[in-house]
């Protein structure tokens, strides 16, 4: 009797999770990157393969649980014993997991191993206790120096720029949110100015930490306008749920209005 | 070499008074019912700690009473702010992945069984055993110490990342004295841990009685025998992880804090440190730490279910051991999947992710071992082995998540996100904790010679297998939808519209919480109220079968055993012990 | 009466099955916790490898004189190591007067090792090393690297001239015999082993 | 019948000591004068930035208008608000501490006020009319007598009540979640004035004699004069900054 329960609670729960996900009940947002369909297409084809290992798993545990509950025959073992089922695992999930890691590496790699375009837009994101500060190079292209003990918040000084003396950092426009131009190459440079931090874009499908001390590059294209929100997903202290700022994606004519503004802002 | 034996069997004498007895004796079945005391406690706190966080999490604004008694400064008026959440999630990561975890299957259940088992009359230093369990007491008294003072627990996590957890009260309340108790209460652990892992090694090489082979080594044996290498070898890179760390917080060194680090707009004293090394070192011991917790949860179920499907596992002893120390010996390659997004190098991550990906092939091993065992079975549906089988779908279950966190492209979107939480909560969480309720209602009579209570034991069976699927299946599907962890409240637009599902949430994990109290008046009524047990009373064959319940102090009063045959002599209602000379009737 | 048979005779005098490795449980828990505490070591000197591998600037503090002070240490230590094993044979041959002295010896040596790296520290703090600064204006993490990793393997030989001592005591006394000695006289090798790794590493490595 | 006797033997001896405690009180207000005056910034003030808030769209619902840095804040008239003008030199030293209640408010993710002044001891109140949740993070100078403390603040929280132990000019007070917002706590003993945005301040409750009186600015620092205060008419101190 208690075998058959069993055995019932554990289809039933397996039902209802392939049900939620198949129907995607709860699921990933709009894909607006360029690379984002390369992951999205890794995750189907990973649900795909593990979700029928869980099945059948949970399904054969079922049917044994069903059978041989309180059974009273005398017990007899599997026919061939643990040698097929040895060799099912190294063969069936071995090539499984082949599968999986070859395909992957190339969603993987063409996030990461590509190298940026050349040509595209370069911005300068800075990570602290409890925000993003994002500095574009301005006119003159170029980013200018920072000096970590000239940063003083109140003043608006996140960066810690030289403004007076340096001819790089005067024209260095300095947002609270990351404006871009869509369908155009970004590489943003990942600074932390404290703590551990990352970088998070749901639709972007990229995720990057901060780490004190080094400059990361993340580069994707965005193809579609609209605005997104930018988390924190790396544990940074008190504030981390609330450490987050605005992606809006822009036409190239908005963008320069913007960028206009902001400069006007400075 | 006369007096080394006189002197041994002269500190075996039983000891006299209920200090030396029950306090701080140097009997392993003590010892072991010492460790699993603490770890019941620190269960129940730790499951406290979690409730407060998840109805915070559903319910921003409700006053949680006892809090506010707890922390006036973290809850004012019961509403815990972001620091004090943190606070409680940090001490319940720390206090379930080590005090509880790693502390009841391994070190609780091991200490009391495995001398026994090997035919041992205790462990091979004695001294030395009940000097870990008082040194794993001591830091759990230096983690509690946290709560106590002015600005709380430490706040960042149970990975304690530097230079978060590094650069000391510049980086956030607690970080402070609290983050320095926590280092030094980690310290303990891993000089405890790493004691009690030297002990179980050399019992378990040579104290075994007349007969008992390598071969016909209990399974539980040979999972705690292979968990006591994997800890020896990752708790002593822990240590100095935390030494390291507390140099940086204590000396002024530069080991994980980089230049040019601004607090408050003040640049901090530090240069040349790095994160990344922390890291490192940090996951080295913390992916085997795992393994760590669910190898003896492999045994107990390895060893338990061969006893209540009357027949032997496929394969014998040798498969299923062969997988757990396949298990072992993977997890100390694998650690890099952590740090997928940490900036280490892309090329790196496919490193890591491969061998991470092969690691399921053991594992995988394993389960089908189980599953296939069950085919032509006589299954006996007591409270155990119900617990074996809970623990065989939830570990199914949560091997599958791992499919997509073991791979850098998936992970990259799944990674921080609660899939996380529910995928380690299936695996190593709640596997271990079903496989230390087998273990439990299976060991209590011998442990106290008396029998727990079947009915209540199946309600809390049902509660808390229900209960799991709830709470933890649901958290990979908002993983799907982004939903951040560690977070202390849904501020950001996309979180917002999955309050509903965590108030679910809330409610499934009050449920399930509740029914652990059931499990804990089961036992203490049992343990002063419950029927009698028999020596044998489930009709097994391993040595703890084979003496009184309880087993007198020196296991076997005395008796010369000799072992003919391997763990695993059943055959539907026939057994046979593997101290009888009887043939054996499966070949084992 | 010689390991095998040690082996099989349990506390309690029962039959035991014999130790795959035929090592009796002190001299097995001493290799056990030997190679834990090799993995200690391991992650310090890991750590300074990846911190000096990341210094822009290092800047090494030691002239002559100190690499000359580290190579007598090393040699008092191994001459330790080699009377450590006199000893052990001398207890194995139930020599226990010579035992005595070689041990004496051993401990000596031992105290003249620690006294000459507290030299060699108090010259180094002389001249301003800390463990969070580098007068030479390289990386901090030099004092920092050195003043523990040398720290705790002077603790690791300051430990075992102190549990010599208890051994020798115990041995005088009949309370231990030459099993303890060989123990003790393992722990002791592996600490001039680690030495092996840690004065090319540390001092060598730095040398001006 | 003989408790009572018991206490009304303690309670006359008390209620007639409090009265006599509160008549001297006034009496010294009484005999105490004032200090008035006026701050002006002599040139033009540094652009102020505007601050960019979208991080936290909460912000908005609690102020009107956008915000802008305030570091110095000056009237059409020069006028200069948020200066500090208390007495450095000339005081008895045992001024006990004023009794009202100080009032930091978080209020649009900025500070109101911007600058604070307390006595050693004096209690002020933080409170959060925000949205969202704000974290206090003082800074004092480390040994300087005060101890640095962080603390959330929730929506709707209950205000927090802090006092300051020693004198200190000034400390930096932020909000790491709004890393924008700045307030500066300034503790001194006896009386003390803060401009307002006309840069005029009043300083009650000074006993006559000649002090010498010193007006702190965040941005421009300190300027001190002697100033001799009578019983009977207001005395006038007006101080000019110069800008940089």
């Amino acid at each position: 009797m208690v075998g058959k329960v069993f055995a019932v609670v554990v289809v039933l729960v397996t039902l209802v999770t392939a049900y939620s996900v198949i129907t995607h009940v709860w699921w990933m947002p709009v894909d607006i990157s360029v690379h984002g369909p390369k992951i999205d297409h890794q995750i189907e084809e990973t649900i795909l393969v593990a979700g029928l290992l869980f099945i059948a798993g949970q399904v054969v545990l079922a049917t044994f649980v069903f059978l041989y509950g309180g059974a009273k025959n005398k017990p007899k073992q599997i026919p061939g014993g643990a040698k097929p089922l040895v060799l099912f695992a190294f063969i069936l999930v071995g090539t499984e997991v082949l599968a999986l890691s070859f395909i992957g590496s190339k969603a993987w790699g063409a996030v990461y191993f590509e190298a940026p375009d050349p040509a595209s837009m370069k911005i300068d994101v800075q990570a602290g206790q409890f925000a993003y500060y994002f500095r574009y190079p301005g006119p003159d292209g170029t980013f200018g120096k920072l000096h970590p003990e000239l940063i003083n918040e109140g003043n608006q000084n996140y960066f810690g720029l030289d403004t007076d003396n340096d001819a790089d950092a005067k024209d260095d426009i300095v947002t609270a949110e990351l404006a871009i131009p869509v369908n155009k190459p970004i590489l943003l440079t990942l600074h932390s100015k404290d703590v551990g931090h990352s970088f998070y874009v749901r639709e972007l499908r990229v995720q990057q930490d901060f780490v004190p001390g080094l400059n990361l590059p993340i580069h994707f294209t965005a193809t579609q306008t609209g605005r997104f929100e930018i988390v924190c997903t790396q544990l940074c202290g008190l504030g981390h749920y609330n450490m987050k700022a605005y992606l809006s994606v822009l036409s190239q004519a908005d963008f320069d209005e913007w960028l206009k503004k902001q400069a006007a802002m400075q | 070499m006369a007096e080394t034996t006189a002197h041994a069997v002269a500190h075996h004498a039983p000891p006299q008074g209920p200090i030396r007895k029950y306090v701080f004796s140097t009997d392993h079945k003590v010892i072991g019912i010492q460790y699993l005391t603490l770890a019941i406690l620190s269960a129940f706190i730790g499951m406290a700690l979690s409730w407060a966080m998840r109805i915070h999490l559903a319910w921003p604004n409700a006053s949680i009473p006892l809090l506010a008694w707890l922390s006036p400064n973290g809850a004012p008026n019961g509403v815990m702010t972001p620091e004090y959440y943190l606070s409680l999630m940090t001490m319940h990561g720390t206090i379930m992945a080590f005090f509880v975890l790693t502390t009841a299957p391994f070190a609780g259940f091991g200490n009391f069984a495995l001398p026994i088992q090997v035919g041992a009359a205790d462990m091979a230093f004695p001294r030395l055993n009940m000097a870990s369990f008082w040194t794993t007491f001591l830091g759990f008294l230096l983690a509690a110490a946290t709560f106590a003072i002015p600005d709380g627990p430490p706040i960042s996590g149970w990975t304690a990342y530097a230079p978060l957890s590094a650069v000391g009260s510049a980086a956030g309340p607690g970080q402070g004295w609290g983050q320095t108790l926590w280092v030094l209460a980690v310290a303990c652990f891993c000089v405890a841990s790493l004691l009690g892992a030297l002990n179980f090694i050399v019992t378990t090489l040579d104290l075994r009685t007349k007969g008992m082979t390598l071969s016909r080594l209990p399974l539980s044996t040979w999972a705690w025998f292979i968990d006591a290498w994997v800890s020896l070898l990752a708790f002593a890179v822990l240590l100095p992880c935390g030494l390291l760390l507390a140099l940086d917080r204590l000396g002024g060194t530069s080991f994980f804090i980089p230049g040019g680090s601004v607090f408050n707009d003040k640049v901090l004293p530090h240069s040349g440190g790095s994160p990344l090394l922390f890291q490192h070192l940090f996951w080295f011991f913390g992916h085997p730490e795992v393994y760590i917790i669910i190898l003896p949860a492999f045994g107990i179920v390895a060893h338990i279910f061969p006893t209540f499907i009357r027949k032997p596992l496929v394969g014998g002893w040798k498969v299923i051991t062969f997988a757990e120390i396949a298990v072992g010996t993977l997890s100390f390659i694998v650690w890099g999947h952590h740090m997928f997004v940490s900036g280490m190098s892309p090329y790196m991550a496919m490193v890591f992710s491969v061998p991470t990906l092969f690691i399921t092939i053991p594992s995988v091993i394993a389960v089908l071992i189980w599953v296939f065992s069950l085919y032509g079975a006589n299954i006996r549906f007591d409270t155990p082995m119900l617990y074996c089988l809970g623990f065989l779908s939830l570990f199914i279950t949560g091997g599958i998540g791992g499919f997509f966190l073991a791979q850098p492209s998936t992970d990259s979107y799944l990674h921080a996100t609660s899939f996380v939480v529910g995928h380690f909560h299936f695996t190593m969480g709640l596997s271990a904790v079903f496989a230390t309720f087998a273990g439990f209602y299976y060991w209590f009579p011998k442990m106290f010679g008396r029998m727990m209570n079947e009915t209540l034991g199946k309600i809390h069976f049902w509660l808390s297998f229900v209960g799991v699927y709830c709470v933890f299946m649901t958290m990979h599907m908002t993983g799907f939808a982004g939903a951040v962890r560690r977070y202390s409240a849904f501020v950001d637009d996309f979180m917002v519209p999955l309050i509903p599902i965590q108030k679910f949430m809330t409610v499934a994990a009050v449920v399930l919480g509740a029914a652990q109290f059931i499990f804990l008046f089961n036992a203490i009524w049992s343990r002063f109220k419950g029927p009698k047990a028999p020596d044998n009373p489930w009709e097994a064959t391993t040595l703890e079968w084979d003496t009184t319940s309880p087993p007198p102090f020196d296991n076997f009063g005395g008796r010369q055993l000799t072992v003919y045959h391997g763990p695993m002599e059943y055959d539907g209602d026939k057994s046979v012990m593997q101290t009888s000379p009887e043939p054996s009737i499966a070949g084992t | 009466m010689n390991q095998s048979e040690l082996a099989v005779v349990g506390a309690h005098g029962t039959v035991m099955e014999a130790s795959p490795f035929g090592i009796e449980k002190k001299k097995l828990g001493m290799w056990i916790f030997i190679i834990s505490d090799a993995c200690t070591f391991g992650s310090f000197l890991f750590a300074y490898g990846y911190m000096r591998v990341g210094a822009p600037v290092w800047g090494a503090p030691f002239e002559l004189s100190s690499i000359v002070n580290g190579i007598v240490m090393t040699a008092v230590l191994l001459s330790s190591s080699l009377t450590m094993l006199t000893a052990v044979r001398a207890a194995q041959t139930g020599a226990k007067a010579s035992a005595n002295r070689w041990l004496g010896a051993t401990m000596l040596l031992g105290a003249i090792f620690a006294a000459l790296h507290l030299r060699e520290w108090i010259k180094l703090i002389g001249e301003g090393w800390r463990l969070f600064s580098n007068p030479t204006g390289g990386a901090t993490q030099f004092g920092a690297c050195f003043f523990s990793i040398t720290g705790l393997h002077l603790t690791h030989v300051v430990t075992g001239v102190i549990a010599l001592a208890f051994i020798a005591r115990g041995y005088n006394q009949g309370r231990y015999d030459e099993s303890h000695v060989e123990t003790a006289g393992l722990y002791w090798h592996f600490v001039d082993l680690v030495w092996m790794f840690v004065f090319p590493l540390m001092y060598l490595m730095n040398a001006k | 019948m003989k408790s009572q006797h018991r206490v009304a033997a303690v309670a006359v001896p008390v209620l007639l000591l409090a009265v006599v405690l509160l008549c001297t009180v006034p009496d010294v207000a009484a005999a105490a004068g004032q200090i008035v005056g006026t701050v002006k910034l002599d040139g033009t003030a540094p652009h102020q930035k505007p601050i960019d808030m979208s991080k936290d769209p909460s912000c908005a619902q609690t102020r009107s208008g956008p915000a802008s840095m305030e570091s110095v804040v000056v009237d059409a008239k020069g006028g200069l608000a948020n200066v500090v003008v208390y007495i450095s030199q000339g005081l008895s030293g045992n001024e006990p501490a004023l009794s009202q209640q100080v009032m930091l408010e978080q209020k649009g993710c900025q500070y109101v006020p911007h600058v604070v002044a307390v006595n050693p001891g004096q209690h002020m109140t933080v409170v959060n009319d925000d949205k969202t949740s704000h974290n206090i993070h003082p800074d004092p100078k480390p040994g300087g007598g005060n101890n640095a403390w962080n603390k959330s603040q929730l929506v709707g929280g209950p205000p927090i009540d802090v006092s300051w132990a020693s004198e200190e000019v000034a400390i930096p007070v932020k909000c790491n979640v709004h890393p924008w917002m700045r307030a500066f706590i300034v503790v001194v003993k006896g009386p003390y004035g803060v401009s307002n945005d006309s840069g005029s301040f009043k300083l009650d409750g000074v006993p006559p004699g000649t002090y010498t009186v010193t007006a702190w600015h965040e941005t421009y620092g300190t300027q001190t004069q002697k100033v001799t205060v009578a019983a009977d008419k207001p005395a006038t101190a007006d101080f000019t900054f110069k800008a940089k």
